[in-house]
């Protein structure tokens, strides 16, 4: 077995340059959690089946746990901690709030980070394209209803500001 | 006086009694009158001298957490049936 | 996870170098939604993971009217889907690569990883077999193609050699009458394996009957299949509901379904038909239209 | 019906921790890291029933990295004591062998072994290096294959023990329960309509999608601290205190957030081995399970064989029921039969039932509690028999339930009698519901109603209140929040106080700071820790005017408190946080405190109306559209109050259509993913509407009753009704998965 160095990698993380170091078998989602301490991102599964740990990735929305640290190099990463923008919630933040879209909030970063990709691309988004889209993401707490009705309201708040 | 219901698993130490009224001012008293009415009652629903852990009592609907010492009124209906856990 | 060291080359050629230097101890890393799965899970294991996700020649996708896809092995798959003329000329493909996984995985995963991961059950696999398409091998000897219909040689196995790569997939060019349906069954409606899938394409003559149709059949066998004589019961006939029946009864004649817990023999079988006559009524509804 | 007005209750503020749960700044307990911090990994059986020979652990001890290696002769000895853990019991010695096998494993995934190391994947690798040597015994998986007599056995120390009294030799049923209820046999033969089948039901598991996590540091002083997901930290502590046999007192266990629990968040299964493995290592612990782990060896909840019957009168007077129920108990002791033979007929007012339920120990892990422990897989019986019935008499189903439905004062087959209940007023809801009056339009498509019963309880909670200088309160409370509770306990506090939700700040503790608090479970947090909340609320009033009598010159029985929270007299009116102020200022500190222990069940009462369209051509069911109706009592915040109905709606559709165990031929799970276990997407369920009635509890001040667990009660059975309606089908398996169903419609045809 050959003795794997760390890997540097240098990339950018909700708009800021980040580097680090990090071993080939480490996934994105560790490296974030472990190395970096965003720990919004969350582990579900690791294998790609409930996106809990669901981050953008040069402008798509990605399971980290199926992303390899050192593939990330000159990337940039979105993460739910780069939603907010300052100190004001994005709409999407603010709609699963009021909306109640959320009990234990464990699936509730990588539900926010696909609401929101979903929503920059089609703020109209029915609730069929909601329902497909975000397939990819499980819930075990909320039934799905209130995050679904979360993500309509706060595309009209996205439609509305724009 | 207080109703006590012989749960039907010990009706074969009731002779098929159902329930039974006996003066008690609360559970400990009914075990032990009812042990002597019908002997082995109380080995078959306590263990060292407590209502066994797999059971509760039930008086008036109400799920006591006091066990033996638990009150019974003079209309009280007194039930034992087995624990439950919830999610 | 075992240790393996991370490798980023720049050209086939030197990804052809790594491989053929670790054999079966390199692993290529595409979209890495089954590789890092499998690797975390110990079901493979690798000194070396080769990322070629630095090379053009995999990573991009070109149509021409005449030379049709060529679709790099890396591309990810959202990419057949969002594009509006690829998706509307490669029905079958856009099917597949819109139900692979979820939305984050359909931003990673490939289709050239979907095939050479060789799962039974893949879904873009009966699609590019339904479009006749052929895989592009680069290896130690020089390049060299193989159609997709004899890519897979197992569950989890293909014909690639130590030290080949899957380059590319090359589709054949589309033409007007022509359409594809990939449709597959699941218990859910997204985020399952298929108990079964079904590609099928037609061509449709002048006079609307079918001039050529080819439909594949995955999750009944060891390999995905071409269904050779369903597929030629169609020519010349119409495109109706008895004929497309016909054609899955045909069909379920060469699947021969495990029973697991995505179901049943008999329940696979039972669902080639179902599929196939669906699949050939989208496909020929997209090539009347 | 309650019709108090309340300023706080029935509003819809914003959560308390709801920014930190947006922002990912919410701490869960994988989230947590201490300095220097290891690794935890557990080795697991790979067999589903074996002999432990030998453990070789030399190569991983010498893996470079690794800090401390654990096995079970590191684990103390504990007796056969059982241990009363608030909500249930259990025996110490098979909840200590269910964290680290002894002589034997009982199922795959059983911890045989763990590590700890300066990474996971070190810790992964040298746990891979540990050579056990198994002899591979006989298994079982089927309930009713266990029960025979020459079944493997797993315990050779189990004999049956039917209420006190014990089988003379041992066998893989632990429990046998009886209950009789009037004289059912007679009864039986007055009916004019029976009706009797067999069910069977798959095991399913809670589903969380947080993994079980656990931080512990074991100090050098014998001080042990705990960072845990968990449901109840009390009952952590207690639990991880008895099996390594150190003083309670030792043991420190903070809450973190937690990801869902549902019932399996209550039993420890790694606490005890990061303490240990921390105590070896002189350095922090954090193991976290895999998804595999959590399939494989939590949870989960109790398949069953169920046989159950029916007879009515002409005039659908339901008068007779009888049932024979055998669930799993994993391969511990301690299933989940007694609730499931309490809620068989828990709906319904029949004069006579006979009912007998064993508890079955198999291969499987031991299973724990999951929402409504045991109703659901009874409810899928007797709710689908209540249909047929009335069928059967040319009513409909809805009248039948009408008819039947209990009330204050009807007898469960247990023997206890109903305080006033829900039933009636949510079939009305039902009944008058725009679903319900709203005919189905196609082809393939039918519609099902059922109804649930749940007990919810009480136990004990307890709540204190510090008043800042401002006005503001800090509320400490113990009840794990898993969706919502801190508010909707503040609000109970709030409404008492004549303070904003806002204006309280809750906080949930941990076992040293918090008073003593039972798990967040059997519905019961909002219920009971908004009880303690609002007496501690009015603690801190009684204490306030008695302050204020001085302040303001007069007798405190002079002083009143309004509903609005206002303190009057000697002229005077001054709303809560004015006089807080006013006191604070005079040199007051003020702390409410209370502690509660309600024992009266709630008794939340639901019903569900399900549409559904079913391909005929493969069987696959489509659920068009969902109402859930339920009895909340008083609902404080009816977001989340919806919430609880929508979650256990979908949870209980999953249960119907797709979720099982798959087991190999070696009885080894075959499906212990996401994937392949099939929990619903969005993109499988539509929106769920949902009715709340409100009868009021008069058991709690503001009429609370538990909410949490009914809604995944009916769901099985409205949807195996609507299935029959749709398909003339009968499915008396769970799961309806797409391959069974379509195989019942082909049998249907073929017997047509």
């Amino acid at each position: 077995m050959p003795a794997s160095k760390k890997v540097h990698v240098t990339t950018t993380i909700n708009g800021e340059d980040t580097d680090f170091l990090c071993e080939p078998r480490h996934s994105l989602l560790e490296v974030l959690r472990d190395n970096l301490g965003l720990t919004g991102s969350k582990e579900g599964c690791n294998n790609g089946n409930c996106g809990a740990c669901t981050v953008m990735l040069n402008g798509r929305p990605v399971d980290s746990c199926l992303v390899l640290g050192a593939e990330v190099e000159g990337a940039e990463i979105e993460t739910v901690e780069g939603i907010a923008c300052s100190s004001n919630l994005h709409p999407v933040q603010e709609c699963f709030l009021e909306g109640a879209a959320l009990q234990c909030g464990i699936c509730t970063p990588g539900f926010l980070v696909a609401s929101k990709a979903l929503l920059d691309k089609d703020p109209h988004a029915s609730e069929e394209t909601i329902r497909f889209d975000l397939s990819g993401n499980l819930c075990r707490c909320t039934g799905y209803d209130k995050i679904v009705r979360a993500v309509q309201a706060a595309g009209q708040k996205m439609a509305t500001k724009v | 006086m207080p109703t006590v219901f012989i749960p039907a698993q010990l009706r074969e130490l009731s002779g098929g009694t159902q329930s039974v009224e006996l003066e008690a001012k609360n559970v400990r008293e009914i075990v032990y009158q009812l042990d002597v009415m019908f002997p082995g009652f109380k080995d078959r629903i306590c263990i060292d001298g407590n209502i066994s852990p797999s059971l509760q009592v039930s008086i008036d609907s109400v799920m006591t957490s006091r066990g033996m010492i638990a009150k019974v009124q003079p209309h009280s209906e007194v039930h034992f049936i087995p624990a439950i856990g919830g999610g | 996870m075992k240790e393996f060291d991370y490798l980023a080359p720049e050209s086939v050629s030197e990804v052809v170098s790594v491989i053929s230097e670790h054999g079966d101890r390199a692993k290529l890393l595409a979209g890495g939604t089954d590789i890092i799965v499998q690797l975390r899970e110990g079901l493979r294991e690798a000194d070396v993971v080769v990322d070629i996700k630095k090379i053009d020649e995999v990573t991009s996708f070109k149509y021409s009217e005449e030379h049709g896809l060529s679709l790099g092995a890396a591309v990810a798959c959202y990419h057949l889907y969002e594009h509006p003329k690829l998706s509307q000329l490669y029905g079958a493909l856009a099917d597949s690569t819109h139900i692979i996984g979820g939305w984050q995985i359909q931003s990673r995963a490939s289709v050239g990883g979907n095939l050479c991961n060789a799962s039974p059950a893949a879904d873009s696999i009966p699609s590019l077999i339904a479009l006749n398409a052929t895989a592009v091998i680069a290896g130690p000897n020089g390049g060299r193609t193989v159609a997709v219909q004899d890519f897979c040689t197992g569950p989890g196995r293909n014909v690639l050699e130590n030290g080949e790569l899957l380059v590319s997939i090359q589709v054949p060019a589309q033409c007007n009458n022509s359409g594809s349906a990939y449709e597959r069954f699941i218990p859910r409606n997204e985020m399952d394996i298929a108990v079964v899938g079904v590609g099928s394409w037609v061509r449709l003559s002048e006079d609307g009957t079918i001039a050529e149709a080819r439909i594949s059949l995955g999750a009944v066998a060891a390999t995905p299949l071409f269904a050779e004589e369903a597929s030629a019961s169609l020519t010349g006939k119409h495109p109706s509901e008895e004929n497309f029946a016909a054609a899955g009864e045909l069909a379920k004649q060469i699947a021969t379904p495990i029973s697991d817990m995505r179901g049943t023999d008999e329940y696979r079988a039972h669902l080639v038909g179902v599929l196939v006559k669906r699949t050939l009524t989208t496909a020929a509804e997209r090539a009347q239209n | 019906m309650t019709t108090t007005q309340y300023r706080v209750i029935g509003s819809r503020p914003v959560r308390h921790d709801g920014a930190d749960k947006v922002t990912g700044k919410a701490i869960y307990t994988a989230d947590t890291k201490l300095p220097g911090m290891l690794a935890g990994f557990v080795l697991r059986s790979p067999h589903a029933h074996a002999k432990i020979i030998s453990i070789d652990t030399s190569e991983a001890e010498a893996t470079p990295g690794v800090h401390a290696i654990l096995t079970n002769a590191d684990f103390p000895n504990v007796e056969n004591k059982i241990a009363d853990l608030g909500e249930g019991s259990v025996n110490l010695s098979y909840l200590s062998a269910n964290c680290m096998a002894q002589q034997k494993v009982l199922y795959r995934g059983h911890a045989v072994a763990a590590v700890a190391a300066t990474d996971v994947h070190i810790a992964e690798e040298a746990a891979r290096k540990i050579k056990v040597e198994y002899e591979v015994l006989d298994s079982v998986t089927w309930v009713l294959d266990a029960m025979e007599e020459n079944a493997p056995l797993l315990h050779e120390d189990i004999v049956t023990d039917s209420m006190g009294e014990k089988a003379d030799k041992p066998s893989n049923i632990p429990v046998h329960l009886h209950f009789e209820k009037g004289d059912a046999a007679a009864a039986f033969e007055e009916a004019d309509g029976i009706v009797e089948r067999e069910f069977k039901t798959a095991t399913v598991h809670q589903g969380y999608i947080e993994p079980h996590a656990v931080v512990a540091d074991y100090n050098e002083d014998g001080r042990l601290r705990i960072w845990t997901a968990t449901q109840g930290s009390f009952t952590c502590r207690q639990q991880t205190a008895e099996i390594l046999q150190i003083p309670l007192g030792n043991v420190l266990v903070t809450p973190c957030e937690i990801g869902g629990g549902f019932g399996g968040k209550i039993t420890v299964y790694l606490e005890p081995t990061a303490a240990l493995l921390s105590k070896k290592a002189g350095r922090p612990v954090r193991i976290a399970m895999t998804r595999a782990d959590v399939f494989e060896a939590s949870g989960p909840t109790p398949g069953s064989f169920m046989r159950v019957k029916i007879g009515a009168k002409n005039d659908g007077t339901l008068i007779a029921g009888e049932a024979w129920l055998a669930y799993d108990a994993g391969a511990y002791p301690g299933g989940m039969i007694g609730p499931g033979c309490m809620c068989v007929f828990s709906c319904y007012d029949i004069d006579h039932a006979i009912v007998d339920g064993y508890d079955v120990l198999l291969n499987k892990p031991k299973t724990s509690a999951y929402r409504a422990p045991g109703a659901t897989q009874v409810a899928f019986a007797t709710e689908q028999l209540v249909d047929e019935i009335a069928e059967k008499l040319g009513m409909c189903a809805l009248e039948i339930r009408e008819k039947n439905a209990v009330k204050e004062g009807s007898r469960r087959v247990d023997g206890p009698v109903y305080p006033p209940i829900g039933l009636v007023e949510c079939l009305d809801a039902l009944k008058q519901s725009e679903h319900w009056n709203t005919p189905l339009d196609g082809p393939h498509q039918g519609r099902g109603i059922a109804a649930g019963f749940w007990f919810g309880c009480g136990l004990k909670s307890s709540a204190a209140c510090t008043v800042n200088s401002d006005g503001t309160i800090n509320l400490m409370e113990g009840s794990t929040d898993i969706g919502g509770s801190r508010t909707s306990i503040a609000m109970q506090l709030a409404e008492v106080l004549g303070l904003e939700a806002e204006d309280i700040n809750p906080q949930v503790g941990d076992t040293d700071t918090a008073g003593y608090t039972d798990v967040t479970g059997g519905s019961r947090v909002t219920f009971a820790t908004g009880m303690a909340a609002y007496e501690a609320g009015r603690d801190l009033q009684q204490q306030m005017r008695t302050l204020a009598a001085d302040l303001w010159d007069c007798s405190a029985d002079d002083i009143t408190i309004g509903e609005d929270g206002v303190f009057s007299g000697n002229g005077k009116a001054v709303g809560f946080k004015a006089l807080a102020v006013e006191l604070f200022a005079a040199g007051e500190h003020l702390v409410g405190r209370a502690t509660v222990a309600p024992e009266c069940p709630t008794n939340g009462f639901g019903a569900q109306i399900a549409d559904v369209e079913v391909d005929p051509e493969t069987g696959k069911v489509t659920v068009l559209r969902y109402t859930t109706i339920q009895d909340a009592g008083k609902a404080i915040h009816p977001s989340y109050v919806e919430g609880q109905l929508q979650g256990g709606t979908v949870q209980g559709i999953g249960w119907a259509l797709n979720e099982e165990y798959f087991y190999r031929d070696d009885n080894t799970m075959a499906n212990a993913s996401f994937l392949d276990y099939r929990m619903p997407t969005m993109l499988d369920v539509p929106m769920i509407d949902t009715i709340i009635v409100e009868t009021g509890n008069p058991e709690h001040p503001y009429g609370v009753r538990g909410v949490g667990e009914t809604p995944i009660v009916p769901p099985p059975a409205a949807l195996a009704n609507a299935i029959y309606n749709a398909t003339d089908t009968r499915m008396t398996e769970l799961p309806m998965s797409p391959p069974k169903l379509w195989k019942a419609m082909q049998s249907e045809q073929a017997s047509e």
